[in-house]
């Protein structure tokens, strides 16, 4: 019976949000002592699958299995409970709270008379599992003050901290370095010597290659299948994920070049870059790229008025701009598809027509008062411009999928008279149909004369759209690849310092 | 039991021993003992509006008001809002005004705050009076005087001089320092003062307490601890004296600062038994409400409209009559009644 | 890439207008009617039934800019000390000799300028939550009314001024008109301008409307700055019927308006709610109240009613919608 | 990083207590006696221990404005029961004032983790009812010095150990919350729950349960706080501590309690409340106009929390000075 030989077996699992189906009959099984990587493009459903396991979501179809028996989490302590700890995708931290107490909240270690929490132990165990990965700051420190990456660390300790048969990590490494992924490469592979079963989820085929046994892939919310690492072959693995040849995804669009839209000279806001000097022209599209906590987000910012940078200077159209709000730096042309688009880009809880018109509430204002028939119109001409998918401009934003509400931002965008664009991750939990769409309004963009900055950490997607490439390490610019020089090496090279080992010890003590 | 002490022992100044006023009779059933209306129903309607909901000393007069009209076989509607504001009071004004009543009896929060409410009461036919704390002399027919305010501050100088050997610092505890009442008494204890007599007497200073607890009991130690010389306080109001007779209490200055004032005998029955207040004054809020009751069933029967002069039968109170009050009129129950341990054992249960 | 068809005009849905919130206020206000006249013979009478808009509308006119602060997810507790402020100074200049028009515009100012500190203290002090923020202000603009009047009431303005919150055009209290034309103000502010769009956008996402050009912390400071203007109108008509102030006047204010706001369904969290509501909220308090206050209901016995309303409000669709997502 | 701010907060406010006692010290020079100090002491503690509460509520992310209101009825049911029942003995009195209040917490908790309303609006609308029930079992009558027995009154005025017993207990609930919310499971995920609900939701925290807990606990307090303040002032109102709920508030925030959540010290408090109990104390004693009095007591909150956001920002931007880039 296969009862004895997988841990932890999934069947048919379905899960369906609000206007999307994020799993659709999925499968699949573990092995003990065996490290199993999950792939799969962004929004294939690989972290809500996570969701499933460790009892946060539940599903609305599909059988669970633990060692044979059928089990049924209702909350995420019955997963914790019967063996399975996971390191979630996105940061779940408290910032008010000690790293100790990040590690330990919800599986507090007390003394079993008193219950008091044993603050000694936890703070010693808490330093341990810190020292074995590399970690160099202390267990009393707040979580809030340490950066994006120690802040993943702090998140794989939580997982260590329990004595999980089964770990899930969700793209622990994004936001770490290479001597940082080094050591969780190491704890992973002695974790797994002790018997101990491991979900690896990454979008670096490194980690694939250097880690896992197994890989299976998602796409479209569906199962793919699941292969031996060494026996499916780079090229088959990229076609399983995303369902075409690469290629066909960067259709890089011939764009005019022009003049000259935007400028920075010495930019530079403390504490969180400095230096930074490029320029953007009319119909190009610039790479902005670098190790997540590199600074983009920062200088984007900056740019658009939402931080003030404290040095330098910006040009727009060779005039030089102080940008004290969003709002100005519209006025100016400058538009900025944030981030995080759920908190920064879109009124969830608003329908689509109502977020699109939001930025240039001015132009369907006539005498003060808001032009329904006009802002209905302008909507509906927008939304189908970008491609939304949806029923009507009154349906709400929150029913729709990712990819779905990322076209809607761009559809803010196209209301304002702009000339330069700055992306933040345009593609970031997109699926993959979408993924291409974006791409497509990307390159018209350019090609319609707009200047575009395009922020990524997916190398394919920098390689296969930019005219040029900002790479950013630390808050400094450390190169500028022209088309001709882009590769993965190039960039990798430029993102991470030789001398990593030292930097980032000084680092963990800024 | 002790329903038969006479007029002596009572608070109200009137010479007529009367039920209302006797201890026994407001602790006995209040709606009873009514005399029935006049059958066809028509009864006559009088409110009257306290300062606020929840305290003791309205509620006995508000009982006296019910007794009087009860007797006189007309309708009464009491009213106080829950917080002591001149606001609710104004709506109130206008609750009455829609049902049409015949006579509005008010304790102001302010004395001027109520004046155009109140004349369109009059306006429409209401007969309006105040009492215990009074409205301008424009938003009324006539005011029901609990004591003489003159009386009150000039009583509580020479109250506080004999206790203390007519020498020494004393301070005055008062309550808000909007409180109109308050401010007048206090304005009469400073013309008293400027007597030759009182020459070793000095009032050092008037703190206020805002008739809040954890205030009050602050003000009186910082009066303590500033002016260690402190031999006498007066304090003129009923949440500040028992809060000071707590604090001398607690801090063993019995006998060494001597403390008088208004204040209610069930409140100050532990200070003044325990001789922390040798004494203090207060009038029969009962007594209030029930002349309140008589002027204002008098001011609707047409018997007396307000002007000085005017003389009526107040019930168990006796004649009465209207006499000058500044710009207005006003009817005067009669002095402050003094509180000391012979009596007080009697009182303390009645309010 | 071919384009598809999104609809733009949207279909009417019975379901959709039947569930409004408004109803519920509608219903209750006809129960509080129904109740009122069978409790009391007096209420079912125009004259009585306009009167007692003049005693409750007062405070109604913060209602309308406490709309605004709400549904941005802040909170002013304030407005009652501006009222009080403001008025004491209105009351204090012309008692100085300061002819009655010009007090009434420095009240006005007052006000304004109060708001307006409010506001800028809020959005330069973004650490500082707007509780805090006007529960200090709350505690210094009536400190310095104190420190302005002292102990004295002042008052005794001129005749006409008694016409504010005391007569009537045609048959029409005029503060119920002055009442109508703010609340149309301010109803259309909020629905049919941008301003109005601005103020649910940042109450549903304040970040994202930032990131979108929303001037996030113009608009607030315009809100604080509009509440602290109807603090001063409220003390115009407060004054009016009180024919003089003091420093302790509409104590207590700011919880009833708060009240009244929830009540009419604009949620503290943020973003959701409308001016009608808000407005039917004040009739059916007012009502409610003037209702209990004709068969003289004890005060105490009013306090419990009006909270469990409160309550029993913003239940009910809590628990349409727990259900609607477990079921 | 933040946990010395923190540190810093305090030293800043104890400084701020420490220059504010030495300007009146100056102006009186009976304030710093050791009677004036206890006198201080002594009338802070109740608002102290009604902090104590109002911290693990705003930690939350919540706020109750119920508690004057629960004081004031736990406070008058004990008052009415030893009037009634002079033999009682004066800890039941403190069960039966407890026991009213977390009544009246458990009925706010079902309403704001049960139910899902706003804290705010919650306790805004028990505010009223619990009040209107004080004078409604009251009857409109107050409960006087001379219908408590004894043993009820010197549960304020009494002593343990030499140190009055309202300081005492103030003391004993201090040490309890000190332990509570630094050393057991539950009072770690107060701070949890308020620091990030989603992520407690996925820890496995269930924050219903923990914020009914948490409104409870306030409710108990208040019910203790409510029987103390009758025992201490020998008098139960229908009025009792109105408004005082924006005196907790206040003494919490300037304690550094964060109304965003999450975060709160006990240690905080303790100087919160003292800052108040001085401007309480003192400004009657430095002979300030009673006019003047809210004017300063409010002007000295608001440069309380400006002075302590500026001096937050420039730690901030110390530290990013300091970093390597
Ligand atoms: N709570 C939710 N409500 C609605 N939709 C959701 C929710 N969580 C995820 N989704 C949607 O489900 C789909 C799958 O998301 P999921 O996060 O599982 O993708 P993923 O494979 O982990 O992508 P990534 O590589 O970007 O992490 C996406 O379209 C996402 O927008
Ligand atoms: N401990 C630290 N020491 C130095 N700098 C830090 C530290 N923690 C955070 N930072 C800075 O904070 C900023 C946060 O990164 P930001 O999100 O702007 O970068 P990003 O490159 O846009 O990342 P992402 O890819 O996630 O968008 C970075 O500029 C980083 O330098
Ligand atoms: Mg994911
Ligand atoms: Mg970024």
């Amino acid at each position: 019976m296969a009862e004895t030989e997988y841990v932890l077996e999934l069947k048919g699992i379905t899960k369906i949000f609000p206007g999307v189906k994020a799993l659709d009959d999925v499968y699949f099984k573990l092995r003990p002592g065996e490290i199993h990587a999950l792939m799969g493009e962004n929004g294939a459903g690989k972290s809500t699958f996570i969701k499933v396991i460790t009892g946060v979501h539940r599903p609305d179809e599909g059988e669970m299995f633990l060692n044979g028996r059928k089990v049924d989490f209702r909350h995420p302590t019955d997963a914790q409970k019967a063996g399975i700890a996971a390191i979630y995708q996105h940061v779940t931290c408290y910032p008010d709270l000690s790293v100790t107490e990040n590690i330990y909240m919800g599986h507090e270690k007390i003394a079993s008379g008193t219950k008091r929490v044993l603050w000694k132990e936890m703070h010693e165990e808490a330093g341990r599992l810190l020292r074995e990965l590399g970690a160099s700051f202390s267990p009393k420190t707040q979580m809030g003050a340490l950066s994006v990456a120690e802040q993943q660390i702090v998140e794989i300790a939580k997982a260590l901290s329990v004595d999980a048969k089964i770990i899930i990590m969700d793209e622990p490494t994004a936001a770490l370095t290479r001597s940082e992924s080094e050591e969780l490469y190491r704890i992973a592979e002695r974790l797994r010597d002790q018997g101990k079963s491991i979900i690896f989820i990454s979008h670096r085929f490194e980690d694939m290659y250097r880690l896992a046994g197994v890989v299976t892939v998602f796409r479209d919310s569906r199962y793919i299948g699941t292969w031996n690492v060494d026996e499916i072959s780079n090229h088959d693995l990229i076609i399983a994920m995303v369902g075409r040849e690469i290629s066909q995804l960067f259709p890089k669009k011939e764009a005019q070049i022009g003049e000259e839209v935007l400028r920075t000279e010495g930019l530079g806001r403390t504490g969180y870059f400095a230096d930074v000097a490029f320029s953007l022209r009319r119909g190009e599209i610039l790479g902005l790229t670098g190790l997540v906590g590199a600074g983009r987000t920062e200088v984007c910012q900056a740019i658009f008025g939402i931080d003030r940078p404290d040095k330098g200077k910006i040009f727009v159209k060779g005039r030089e701009v102080r940008i004290r709000s969003p709002r100005e730096a519209m006025g100016l042309g400058i538009g900025y598809l944030p981030e995080d688009r759920q908190k920064q880009g879109l009124v969830l809880q608003w329908a689509i027509g109502r977020n699109i018109t939001l930025s240039t509430l001015e132009k369907i204002t006539a005498k003060g008062a808001l032009q329904p028939r006009k802002e209905l119109d302008i909507a509906k001409r927008l939304a189908e411009k970008v491609g939304v998918k949806a029923k009507s401009v009154f349906d709400l934003v929150s029913s729709l999928s990712g990819g779905n509400q990322q076209k809607v931002v761009f559809a803010k965008l196209l209301t304002a008279d702009l000339d330069v664009l700055i992306l933040d991750e345009p593609t970031k939990g997109v699926d993959v149909g979408a993924k291409s769409a974006i791409y497509d309004i990307i390159g018209d963009l350019a090609c319609a004369g707009y200047g575009v900055i395009l922020v990524s950490s997916e190398m394919p997607e920098i390689i296969g759209l930019c005219d040029r490439v900002a790479v950013m390490r630390e808050g400094r610019i450390t190169a500028m690849l022209n088309r001709d020089e882009l590769t993965q090496e190039a960039i990798l090279a430029a993102s991470m310092d030789d001398a990593e080992q030292s930097r980032d010890q000084r680092r963990v003590r800024a | 039991a002790c329903g038969k002490s006479n007029s002596d022992s009572s608070p109200s100044a009137s010479q007529g021993a009367s039920a209302s006023v006797s201890p026994s009779a407001s602790s006995g059933g209040d709606e009873s003992a009514s005399p029935s209306a006049d059958a066809g129903g028509a009864k006559k309607k009088f409110a009257i509006i306290f300062k606020n909901t929840g305290n003791p000393y309205g509620e006995k007069m508000m009982d006296g008001y019910k007794k009087a009209i009860e007797e006189l076989g007309g309708e009464a509607i009491l009213k106080a809002p829950d917080q002591p504001t001149a606001e609710a009071q104004i709506q109130m004004i206008e609750e009455l005004i829609s049902q049409k009543v015949d006579s509005i009896a008010i304790a102001a929060n302010d004395p001027d705050a109520l004046q155009p409410a109140l004349e369109k009461a009059m306006n429409a036919g209401i007969k309006v009076l105040s009492l215990d704390s009074a409205v301008n002399a424009a938003s009324r027919l006539v005011h029901v005087n609990q004591a003489d305010p003159e009386r009150i501050g000039r009583t509580l100088i020479q109250g506080v001089s004999e206790m203390i050997g007519g020498e020494g610092e004393i301070a005055i505890l008062s309550a808000t320092s909007q409180a109109t009442n308050q401010n007048t008494w206090i304005e009469w204890m400073k013309k008293e003062l400027e007597d030759p007599k009182y020459a070793k007497i000095k009032l050092v200073k008037v703190a206020y307490g805002d008739d809040l607890r954890d205030k009050s009991v602050s003000e009186t130690e910082a009066l303590l601890k500033s002016y260690p010389n402190l031999k006498g306080i007066i304090a003129p109001t009923t949440v500040g004296i028992a809060a000071a007779g707590k604090v001398l209490t607690d801090k063993g200055l019995k006998g060494k600062v001597q403390l008088t004032g208004l204040g209610l005998p069930s409140e100050m029955a532990e200070y003044i038994e325990s001789g922390v207040c040798q004494w203090m004054y207060l009038w029969n809020p009962i007594d209030v409400g029930y002349l309140a009751g008589q002027t204002a069933d008098s001011l609707v029967k047409g018997t007396i409209t307000g002007k000085v002069g005017d003389k009526f039968t107040a019930g168990t109170l006796g004649e009465k009559e209207v006499v000058q009050d500044g710009d207005g009129t006003q009817i005067m129950l009669g002095d402050p009644f003094k509180f000391d341990a012979s009596n007080i054992g009697e009182w303390k249960s009645v309010y | 890439m071919e384009p598809r068809l999104i609809a733009n005009r949207q279909e009417f849905s019975w379901k959709g207008f039947v569930l409004q919130w408004e109803w519920l206020l509608v219903v209750l206000i006809l129960a509080v009617f129904v109740m009122n006249a069978s409790l009391s013979e007096f209420f079912l009478d125009y004259d009585n039934l306009r009167d007692a808009t003049m005693g409750f509308l007062d405070k109604a006119f913060i209602v309308l800019p406490m709309v605004f602060i709400i549904l941005m997810g802040d909170i002013d507790i304030s407005v009652a000390s501006i009222v009080a402020l403001s008025s004491v100074v209105m009351a204090d200049l012309y008692s100085k000799g300061l002819p009655m028009a010009w007090a009434m515009v420095v009240c006005l100012a007052v006000g304004t300028v109060c708001g307006w500190i409010n506001g800028m203290l809020i959005v330069r002090f973004k650490e500082l939550s707007s509780v805090i923020v006007t529960l200090a202000t709350m505690i210094i603009y009536r400190g310095i009314a104190y420190i302005i009047l002292e102990d004295q009431a002042a008052g005794k303005f001129p005749k006409w001024f008694k016409f504010l919150g005391w007569e009537y055009v045609g048959s029409i209290p005029f503060i119920l008109i002055a009442f109508a034309v703010f609340a149309l103000g301010f109803g259309l502010l909020l629905h049919k301008t941008g301003f109005g769009r601005k103020l649910y956008a940042i109450g549903n996402n304040a970040t994202a409307s930032r990131f979108s050009g929303v001037e996030v912390d113009r608009i607030k400071v315009i809100a604080f700055t509009l509440a602290g203007l109807m603090s001063a109108v409220t003390a115009l008509f407060l004054t009016s019927r009180m024919g003089s102030s003091r420093p302790n006047i509409a104590t207590g204010y700011e919880l009833e308006v708060i009240a009244m706001v929830v009540l009419g369904g604009v949620s503290t969290a943020g973003g959701k709610g409308r001016m009608i509501g808000a407005i039917l909220a004040v009739f059916l308090i007012g009502y409610l109240r003037y209702g209990l206050g004709l068969v003289n209901i004890s005060a105490q016995s009013l306090l419990i009613v009006l909270g469990l309303l409160l309550i029993f409000a913003v239940a009910v669709p809590q628990l349409k919608w727990k259900r609607r997502r477990t079921g | 990083m933040s946990a010395k701010i923190a540190k810093f907060r305090e030293l800043g406010l104890l400084a701020f207590i420490l220059l504010l006692s030495a300007g009146v010290q100056l102006r009186n020079p009976s304030f710093l006696t050791w009677e004036n100090i206890n006198d201080m002491i002594t009338n802070t503690a109740i608002l102290s221990i009604l902090a104590v509460g109002m911290m693990l509520v705003i930690i939350t992310r919540g706020i109750d404005l119920s508690i004057g209101a629960t004081l004031a009825l736990s406070g008058m049911m004990a008052a009415l029961t030893v009037s009634r029942y002079p033999g009682l003995h004066p800890l039941a009195a403190i069960g039966i004032g407890i026991g009213i209040g977390l009544v009246c917490g458990m009925i706010l908790g079902f309403l704001v983790a049960r139910v899902n309303i706003l804290p705010i609006i919650a306790t805004l609308g028990m505010m009223n009812v619990f009040r209107g029930l004080t004078y409604e079992t009251s009857g409109g009558k107050w409960v006087s010095a001379h219908q408590m027995p004894t043993g009820f009154k010197d549960i304020a005025t009494g002593s343990l150990l030499g140190i009055n017993n309202l300081i005492a207990i103030a003391i004993v609930t201090y040490a309890a919350a000190y332990y509570f919310v630094g050393h057991t499971r539950t009072g770690r995920r107060i701070y949890a729950i308020g620091s990030n609900p989603d992520s407690a939701a996925i820890s496995g925290i269930r924050t219903g349960k923990i914020l009914w807990l948490v409104y409870t606990i306030m409710g108990g307090l208040s019910g203790l706080a409510g029987v103390l303040w009758v025992s201490k002032f020998a008098s139960a109102q229908g009025d009792t501590a109105s408004g005082y709920e924006l005196s907790v508030i206040a003494a919490c925030v300037l304690g550094g309690v964060s109304i965003a959540g999450g975060v709160g010290k006990i240690s905080g408090i303790v100087l919160g409340s003292i800052l108040l109990g001085i401007l309480n104390n003192a400004l009657p004693m430095i002979n300030v106009s009673a006019f003047w009095q809210m004017f300063i007591q409010g002007g000295i909150i608001l440069i309380a929390v400006l002075v302590n956001a500026l001096v937050k920002r420039g730690i901030d931007r110390n530290n990013l000075m300091r970093r390597s880039i």
